[in-house]
């Protein structure tokens, strides 16, 4: 296993966590976490291949990290931000009671 | 750490004590070693200095106050020997060693246990960047200002946990200011130093401090303090600095008179301990990167001086940020939850952004010479001084002294 | 007795300065390094005593008095008051303990972290004092907690806090790490918390803590 | 370079009020730091925003009353010290007038003017410490305390070679004073009362002007003239307020009216002007006493018709008060021609002024209350007797 | 301008900072253990009865057990038990003595009432403020013998009203003994000696700390 | 200021229904007091704050006085016939009788804006043990809030209309009045060396009478 | 150097497992901080320095904060309750579909053939390189960041803040 | 792993860790062999000013500190791309200059935004 397979390995692993996560628990948050450990797996890919992989681009991929961490860190103001509105509607944070909110 | 042959001994005495060492160990460990090594030099010496700093803190508070402060601790086999109370902290140690731990048994046992020790580890972690010497950088990073702002943020971790995990009114309360305190005063902290990265090119704080090397006529050091810039940057730095490692009169998550101790009221024993210690290496750091950055690192005042070892100036330097922490710990009270946050993000934090600008300027007219030099300092610092007055103005708009009638 | 050198003779209060040197030359008698330990371990803590911020009546203010400038109790190392009970290794009862308030002192004085230390400062913490005719008011904290030291005045003066002090550091050093003497917190089975008393309808419930405070028997005439 | 100054106001608010969380309980004391001894409050909290404060007495309730209606009237003076136990000289004084009254006994001049000189060192003390305490809750390290305390040590020098005791001074007596003080002695008061200014003056450097106080203490717990009044608020707290009512100019106390002063009245009520009333009171009370040392008329310090023993004044009931340095402190005594009064009643200015501590608080967060206890000056010898 | 009030603060606290290190007015802390505290005269802690004689405390006590001191004493700490029988004080005359004088110094509140009121100018306010003690019931109550200090060390402790007290005692005994002259003279057939007689009773020295009153002062078993 | 017959009789024409008396203080002070029955009292207290003239806006003082029922020996002088014929005897005949007990609110009154006073007033319960509610003056006087507590606490006087009538300074279970002059405190002389009268007799109960063996049964006696 | 690869993937794993399994969400916040620290030492010792502090600035020190608050405001740290699994057929399901989308891509890492090199490229993007290229190629990508960070800035703070009719957007 | 550029702050990292730990080992070891620990339900209970402690003091909390948190969270990340752009400022040209102004002033003006809009006010 090349350096990149592993660390390929780890983030696919990574992606699973996050995956499972998110669909296992119902509360919004943790949803929303998963989500985030996704995300962070993908730019474990990024890294891998800017380092490790066939093309070692010029920065490209750290810098498309840092895009995907300035993007990653606004989806979590909004979504938690979205969090807090339901449940300030709702008293709730399972999913299920926020499927329902229309607008 | 390259070693240029033309520095005094001295100058490189601990390297090559260092080395010495190093050099009995096999070729395999003797990386690790030498890791070890510096690192244990930066422990026993902050280590120390910090036991130092809390009888100089309470000395000099006491001098402050107009009395005397500890003085006659003295040593345990010989009691006649009082030694001005020098030995004061290491009493203090065996007292807080020995003395029992109460967890609360509601409190999350868990965070309550690990908030001081990730607190103690992550505010050690800033020593590591920080240019001691000319030769004593203990690892050198490209990023390093960036890597010490990282390595800041878990302390505030640290402290949410502590307040949080004791499951006390007044633990909590003070983890919520803790967190808003911190989290405001973060951004101006960070951008107090940009402009600093952005005149000298680099976030390298090897770079940093060799950039403020020099002098004018060998007696006015090319120091950032001292550029309208700098020394806004400066102010905004030692502001934010202050709140950043919870010192009055920032000091709100552990304010006394309101707060019992705030997110500490739960810890006896080491534990507490470990939060006072890491506070101190928490304001240490942040002194030795304010010096660094501004204050010209190791670099002595004056062309004369330089026959002193650079880390002596970088440690006397250090003593006197910590004194003039100490003095306005003596001196001012406290602010209130609203009134930082608000000086955070309406004043500093707008100057801090100028002063960015500020230092584009700079850099930008770095060429201008003769009368245009005066009118570079004199742009560069109406750029810093019109909007302190108006931000000033704004944030103290409704607040003055009176005057006072008396009945008839 | 200090400005003038009254003799001997005349010298009352027996008990002040109760631990001679001669004694504590008699507890190093067992062992090197044990002694060793507990010379560091007393002195550790002798100088290191922060009490707990905490004042009831007028004595505070001579308590407070003591940590000023005049007499400065910073000096022994004592100036640090901690507002929580669990940094603090002194309690400075100093002031009148209410019946109302002697459930809060004693459970303050049980979150306080073993090794712990408690001083009654002045007559009212001792026995009620000049108020001891109240009904309100506890005839003596020692009813409900140990009491290492008392100071007796109303109000004793700061030079008699710090006289105290010394006198506690004196208690401190002179304690023993390990066997039957051993100092009370390191005994395993002597008790570091107290019952708090309840409030009842005419009186704390109980009135005192038996296992605590016995009065001596005080033969009187019928 | 005010950004947006018209918005402000009820949008803002309406977002805010959006804001609530859970209502946090908290007691603050009896054993707190900022609770001036064993005072306590009940806080409710919404955030660090006060929603409701309930204080709580009787920490330090020793039955001073019951103690005194079975004891001589001379025994009680000695309790009278242990009721402000940082005024130990008003509160005597108070009793004693009390006493006078009942019983009718003259007070020669010169003690009239000792008393007043040792009221208004008494001022001095008091304010200062009060002062000191205020920046303590304000958060300083204890620097203005222990510069207060240092100036207060003086003081109490003064009273301790004169009475023997720097707190409980025990001086007074019904119709007259106890010790004639030495020439010595008033030398060295008149020196000190003429160097206590440079030490205001270095206070008021030091602290009045700086901005964090005025940020602190301006527009926190406002208290209006005629709450005040109707809540029978008195002493500098009122005055802070605007309320010209000072007892040494209304009731004419003692030879209070053959001395010079004036009465600083404050405007907003707020917490700063309940400091600055001090600081102003005690540039007055240093005039006051500057006139009595030039003044002092020589002559007897006792009533010689007055007894120290088997004293029984004839049945019938007095209230006498005074300008205590925290209002008005009185005392109300039956007497049924026993040696032991019927009645002995404190009229407590801390524990009235106090009345109001919830409407000063609501609002403000929990580190204003803490500013307001402070500035209204209690101690709790007096307010649960 | 913001920030100016500030460097104004910090400039006074500098000020005071620099002044502690040369100017006495700004470094007031008196190092009490090891500079003794300074006490003015007119100082005030606990009670003592003066005696007439050093060498005969119990014999020559001033008191004469009028028992005033007693009723009027506000939080009654003073505890006195007349002697049966009368010995000559240090004028010679037969006097009763106390039995018994405790002093609950646990209790007093050094008002000072005793002495106010005591008309044999035979209690006083001592200066001994260093009493700590680690045990109350031990430590703290004074008996005859403990409260007994001689008029030497009153003078020692307030020479002004020391001496004050001896020309009043001096005066009334002159006067005392010239009425007794004259009625001497009157009733010449009944010659009276009134030299002082010194150490009738109780010879020897008092010990500091008797472990038992002796059986000759101690009160009547009932 | 009007003097106190002046104010009674304003107060007796406002308010006919009302009872108003001249409280006289026979000592040297000549503080008299206004008794007012309690129905009336809250609105002629209302009266006398807002009247323009008296402005009595400031409450200072109000406490509590505990009159316990008390032997009165009246003295009635009669003549008798005497039986025997001769002329009628004047005897002295004493009749014992028990005034009844009873509390008493005390209120100080002053006026801050005309800088006079003091009126005083007197509230009176119909007994000490049930009849004890008074209407409070608080709404009338904010100042009054605590102290009324106060007196109901040490007292036991119950001020009807008090916004928050709770012990002020004992505790809520504390069950006794403790100013009453009938109350015992507790009994905890357990350690009294120095005791007198009352307290000697109970601290008696504590110690066990001297073995007779004792020699020295002295207060200084070691334990 | 494979070594400290498998230090940092168990520390992250382990964290992020016990994150996404805590019922104490404050717990699960903290974890995941954890395992964010965690990518950072990855990011560290794959040599992207830069990365790896960023990801501790933005992560650790900004997007804990907000999670951890989100988790106060809505109450979840308040109870002592633990938050409780849905069901258990919910959770066994996200299992499998979590270790159908593993296999898949574990699948294609083995199935596809890569071209590696046999040694890293080596790592000499100093941030003043990286500066260069943000500000240069990247410009535009930069913009629409920053209008993504300014839209969700006043997005989230709207969302969150902002409930009343009568309070216009702007 | 010797010759990585940052196993120093790996090492560091883990004798930071280590060193707090030490010292509690140490306290636990004096606790464990001289100084038996007295735990108890009075002197465990939580502490409230002496007082017994009612209610659960983990409650919800007042939504107002979101808002920094999220500004907080927005501008850490505009710090992150000032930082290289202040390193690499001296060599750019004009159009990243503007570039990077626009991207200032964009976040600056959401600042803007929120002073305007009172968020920055603390109630
Ligand atoms: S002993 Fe005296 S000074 Fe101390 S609290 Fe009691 S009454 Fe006050
Ligand atoms: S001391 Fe004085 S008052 Fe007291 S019993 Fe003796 S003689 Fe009488
Ligand atoms: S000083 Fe006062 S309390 Fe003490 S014994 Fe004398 S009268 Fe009693």
């Amino acid at each position: 296993m090349s350096m990149l397979q592993a660390c390929l390995v780890l983030s696919s692993l990574l992606f699973c966590v996050g995956l499972a996560g998110a669909l296992a628990r119902s509360n919004t948050i943790l949803v929303l976490l998963g989500i985030e450990l996704m995300l962070n797996a993908a730019n474990l890919n990024f890294i891998a291949f800017w380092r490790y992989g066939p093309h070692p681009g010029a920065g490209t991929g750290v810098i498309f990290v840092l895009f995907a961490i300035a993007v990653a860190a606004a989806e979590a103001a909004v979504g938690l931000a979205l969090v807090i509105a339901v449940h300030r509607h709702r008293k709730s944070v399972r999913l299920q009671d926020a499927n329902s909110l229309k607008g | 750490m390259s070693v240029v042959a033309t520095d005094s001994f001295l100058e490189r005495a601990p390297l090559l004590f260092r080395d010495w060492i190093v050099g009995h160990f096999p070729v395999a460990l003797q990386w690790l070693v030498h890791h070890l090594l510096t690192i244990t030099a930066i422990l026993t010496v902050f280590g120390l200095f910090f036991a130092f700093t809390t009888i100089a803190e309470r000395k000099l508070l006491a001098r402050l106050q107009n009395r005397l402060g500890p003085n006659r601790s003295g040593l345990p086999w010989f009691r006649t020997l009082k030694l001005w109370g020098l030995t004061q902290p290491f009493a203090d140690a065996i007292k807080a060693i020995t003395k029992e731990d109460i967890v609360p048994a509601v409190a999350d046992q868990v965070l309550h246990f690990l908030a001081p020790v990730v607190i103690v580890a992550f505010s050690l972690l800033g020593f590591a960047v920080l240019p001691f010497g000319r030769y004593l950088i203990p690892v050198e990073l490209d990023a390093a200002i960036l890597y010490f702002f990282a390595a800041g943020t878990a302390t505030e971790l640290a402290i949410f946990m502590a307040g949080w995990g004791s499951r006390n009114k007044y633990s909590l309360l003070a983890a919520m200011r803790a967190l808003a305190q911190l989290i405001s005063y973060e951004l101006p902290l960070i951008l107090s130093v940009v402009p600093v990265v952005l005149v000298t090119g680099t976030l390298s704080t090897r770079d940093i401090a060799l950039a403020q090397g020099g002098w004018t006529w060998g007696v006015l050091p090319h120091w950032h303090v001292f550029t309208p810039w700098g020394f806004a940057g400066f102010l905004i730095f030692l502001v934010a600095a202050l709140a950043e490692s919870n010192r009055s009169p920032f000091d709100l998550p552990e304010a006394e008179s309101e707060l019992i101790a705030g997110h500490l009221t739960e810890y006896s024993g080491f534990k507490y301990a470990l939060f006072f210690m890491a506070e101190y290496f928490g304001l240490t750091a942040l002194s030795g990167l304010g010096i660094t950055v501004f204050l010209g690192g190791w670099q002595a005042p004056c062309a004369f001086l330089e026959f002193i070892p650079s880390w002596l100036w970088f440690m006397g330097k250090l003593a006197g940020m910590i004194v003039f922490f100490i003095w306005i710990r003596g001196t001012l009270l406290r602010l209130r939850i609203d009134q930082l946050t608000r000086l955070a993000w309406q004043f500093l934090v707008p100057l801090a952004l100028l002063n960015l600008g500020n230092a584009a300027f700079w850099a930008l007219t770095s060429g201008w010479t003769g009368p245009l030099a005066l009118a570079r300092w004199a742009i560069s610092a109406a750029i810093v001084i019109v909007p302190f007055f108006l931000l000033g103005r704004r944030l103290t708009a409704g607040y003055a002294p009176r005057t006072y009638r008396y009945a008839a | 007795m200090s400005d003038t050198p009254a003799p001997p003779p005349f010298t009352p209060f027996p008990a002040a300065g109760n631990i001679s040197d001669a004694e504590r030359e008699d507890l190093r008698r067992h062992g090197i390094l044990l002694t060793s330990l507990e010379e560091l371990y007393g002195w550790g803590r002798s100088n290191s005593i922060w009490p707990l911020q905490f004042g009831l009546a007028c004595c505070a203010i001579e308590m407070i008095a003591a940590a000023t400038a005049r007499f400065d109790i910073a000096r022994f190392g004592a100036e640090i008051f901690r507002p929580s009970p669990r940094q603090a290794d002194l309690m400075i009862v100093s002031g009148t303990v209410t019946k109302k308030m002697a459930p809060q002192v004693v459970r303050l004085w049980n979150q306080m972290p073993e090794p712990k230390y408690c001083i009654a400062m002045g007559a009212c913490a001792i026995s009620g004092g000049p108020f001891k005719q109240g009904y309100n008011v506890l005839k003596g904290i020692d009813r409900f907690i140990p009491v290492d030291i008392y100071i007796p005045g109303c109000p004793p003066r700061p030079e008699a806090l710090l006289h105290g002090l010394t006198q506690l550091q004196e208690k401190i050093r002179a304690e023993r790490v390990s066997g039957p003497q051993a100092a009370r917190h390191l005994q395993p089975d002597a008790a570091s918390e107290f019952p708090v008393p309840d409030y009842g309808a005419h009186d704390l419930q109980p009135p005192s803590n038996p296992a605590l405070f016995t009065a001596p028997v005080l033969p009187r005439k019928a | 370079m005010s950004l947006f100054p018209a918005n402000s106001g009820p949008t803002v608010r309406a977002v805010h009020d959006e804001f609530h969380g859970d209502l946090l309980e908290v007691s603050m004391g009896p054993q707190h730091p900022s609770t001036h001894g064993v005072f306590r409050m009940v806080v409710t909290l919404d955030g660090e925003q006060i929603v409701k404060l309930k204080p709580v007495f009787g920490y330090l309730h020793r039955n001073h009353e019951k103690i005194a209606e079975n004891t001589s009237y001379l025994s009680s003076m000695p309790y009278t010290d242990r009721l402000d136990y940082l005024c130990s000289m008003t509160t005597n004084w108070a009793y004693a007038l009390a006493v006078e009254k009942l019983s009718g006994q003259a007070v020669p001049d010169r003690a009239q003017y000792l008393r007043i000189i040792m009221a208004e060192l008494t001022r001095l003390v008091n304010h200062s410490c009060l002062v000191g305490f205020l920046f303590n809750d304000l958060g300083t390290s204890f620097t203005p305390l222990l510069y207060a305390f240092r100036e207060r040590e003086k003081i109490l020098d003064l009273f301790e070679s004169l009475s023997g005791s720097r707190m409980m001074c025990n001086y007074q007596r019904f119709g007259g004073c106890r010790v004639d003080p030495s020439p010595e002695w008033l030398a060295a008061a008149s020196a000190l009362v003429d160097n206590f200014p440079r030490f205001l003056d270095e206070y008021e450097t030091m602290l009045t002007g700086n901005e964090i106080l005025l940020a602190r203490t301006q527009g926190v717990g406002r208290l209006a003239a005629a709450h005040a009044i109707n809540a029978g608020i008195t002493g500098p707290v009122l005055r802070a307020s605007g309320v010209d009512y000072d007892l040494r100019k209304v009731d004419g106390t003692g030879f209070y009216p053959r001395f010079e002063f004036r009465v600083p009245l404050g405007a907003h009520g707020d917490t700063y002007d309940r400091y600055m009333m001090r600081i102003l009171e005690m540039r007055e009370s240093v005039k006051i006493l500057q006139q009595a040392f030039k003044t002092l008329p020589a002559g007897p310090i006792m009533d010689p018709k007055a007894k120290l023993r088997g004293f029984r004044p004839k049945a019938g009931e007095a209230y006498g008060r005074l300008e205590s340095p925290k209002g008005e402190l009185g005392f109300y005594l039956i007497s049924d021609g026993s040696p032991n009064p019927w009645r002995y009643r404190v009229r407590p200015p801390s524990l009235i002024n106090l009345t109001l501590l919830e409407e000063m608080c609501l609002g403000h967060t929990i580190a204003d209350a803490v500013v307001i206890l402070g500035s209204i000056d209690i101690v709790l010898g007096e307010v649960d007797r | 301008m913001l920030g100016s009030g500030i460097l104004k603060g910090l400039g006074v606290t500098a000020k005071n900072f620099v002044g502690s290190y040369h100017d006495p007015a700004r470094m007031v802390t008196q190092e009490y253990p090891d500079t003794p505290a300074k006490l003015p005269e007119a100082y005030r802690n606990f009670p003592f009865l003066v005696t007439e004689n050093a060498t005969d405390p119990m014999g020559t006590l001033r008191c004469v057990a009028c028992q005033i001191c007693e009723k009027e004493c506000p939080p009654q700490c003073i505890y006195i038990e007349k002697s049966k029988d009368k010995k000559p004080d240090a004028t010679g005359k037969p006097q009763l003595y106390p039995a018994v004088f405790a002093i609950d110094t646990a209790v007093c509140m050094s008002c000072q009432l005793c002495v106010e009121v005591c008309p044999f100018d035979a209690i006083k306010m001592d200066h001994v403020f260093e009493v700590a003690a680690t045990n109350r019931f031990e430590g703290l109550l004074l008996n005859r013998e403990q409260l007994a200090k001689p008029n030497e060390y009153f003078h020692q402790i307030r020479p002004t009203e020391a001496a004050e007290v001896d020309g009043r005692l001096t005066a009334e005994r002159q006067a005392a003994a010239e009425k007794a002259k004259a009625a001497a003279a009157a009733k010449a057939a009944a010659p009276k000696p009134t030299t002082p007689v010194a150490g009738v009773a109780d010879p020897g020295p008092a010990s500091p700390r008797p472990a038992t009153p002796k059986p000759a002062e101690g009160g009547t078993a009932p | 200021m009007e003097n106190l017959e002046q104010i009674r009789d304003r107060l007796l024409a406002r308010f006919p229904a009302a009872q108003v008396a001249i409280v006289v203080n026979p000592g040297s002070a000549a503080e008299h007091s206004l008794l007012l029955d309690p129905a009336s009292a809250p609105e002629i207290a209302r009266f006398l704050r807002d009247d323009p003239m008296l402005q009595l806006d400031y409450c200072s003082n109000v406490t509590g006085v505990d009159w316990p029922e008390k032997e009165i020996t009246d003295i009635v002088k009669k003549s008798v016939p005497d039986p025997a014929g001769g002329p009628d005897k004047v005897v002295e005949e004493k009749t014992k009788r028990l005034q009844p007990g009873y509390l008493e609110a005390v209120y100080h009154l002053y006026s801050m804006a005309r800088k006079h006073g003091s009126v005083i007033l007197r509230l009176r319960t119909g007994n000490r043990s049930d009849l004890v509610t008074l209407p409070s003056l608080t709404p009338v006087w904010r100042s009054a809030d605590f102290q009324e507590r106060e007196i109901f606490d040490l007292y036991g006087i119950v001020f009807a209309g008090h916004p928050d009538l709770r012990r002020l300074l004992m505790w809520d279970e504390f069950k006794d009045h403790p100013m009453r002059k009938d109350y015992v405190a507790p009994d905890d002389f357990e350690w009294e060396p120095t005791p007198h009268g009352d307290v000697h007799e109970r601290a008696k109960a504590h110690y066990p009478a001297p073995p007779p063996a004792a020699s020295t049964p002295t207060p200084e006696a070691k334990p | 150097m494979s070594f400290a690869l498998l230090l940092i993937a168990l520390v992250l794993l382990g964290s992020a497992a016990a994150a996404m399994l805590s019922r104490n969400l404050i717990h699960s916040a903290l974890l995941l901080t954890g395992a964010w620290a965690g990518i950072a030492a990855f990011y560290l010792w794959a040599g992207a320095e830069f990365v790896a502090f960023a990801q501790v600035l933005v992560y650790v020190g900004a997007v804990s904060m907000v999670v951890l608050f989100a988790v106060l405001l809505t109450r979840q740290g308040a109870t002592a309750a633990p938050v409780e699994f849905d069901s258990y057929k919910r959770v066994v399901g996200s299992i499998i579909t979590a270790g159908g989308v593993g296999g898949v891509l574990l699948g294609a890492i083995f199935g596809t053939p890569l071209d590696v090199p046999a040694a890293p490229s080596p790592a000499a993007l100093t941030v003043r390189q990286l500066g260069l290229q943000l500000m240069g190629p990247y410009a535009a990508a930069l913009l629409i960041v920053g209008v993504i960070l300014t839209v969700a800035l006043l997005g989230a703070i709207v969302i969150a803040a902002v409930d009343k009719p009568e309070d216009p957007a702007p | 792993m010797s010759d990585h550029p940052h196993a120093f702050l790996a090492l560091f990292l883990g004798v930071a860790l280590a060193f707090p730990l030490l010292m509690l080992a140490v306290a636990w070891l004096w606790v464990r062999f001289f100084q038996p620990a007295k735990p108890g339900p009075r002197k465990n209970a939580t502490y409230e000013c002496g007082l017994e402690s009612t209610g659960d003091s983990w409650i919800q909390f007042k939504a107002h500190y979101y808002l920094y948190a999220i500004l907080f969270l927005i501008f850490d990340v505009e710090v992150l791309f000032l930082l290289p752009f202040a390193v690499a400022f001296t060599g750019l040209p004009g159009g990243a200059l503007l570039a990077m102004l626009v991207f200032i002033l964009l976040l600056v003006e959401g600042l803007v935004w929120a002073w305007h809009r009172g968020h920055l006010e603390w109630k």
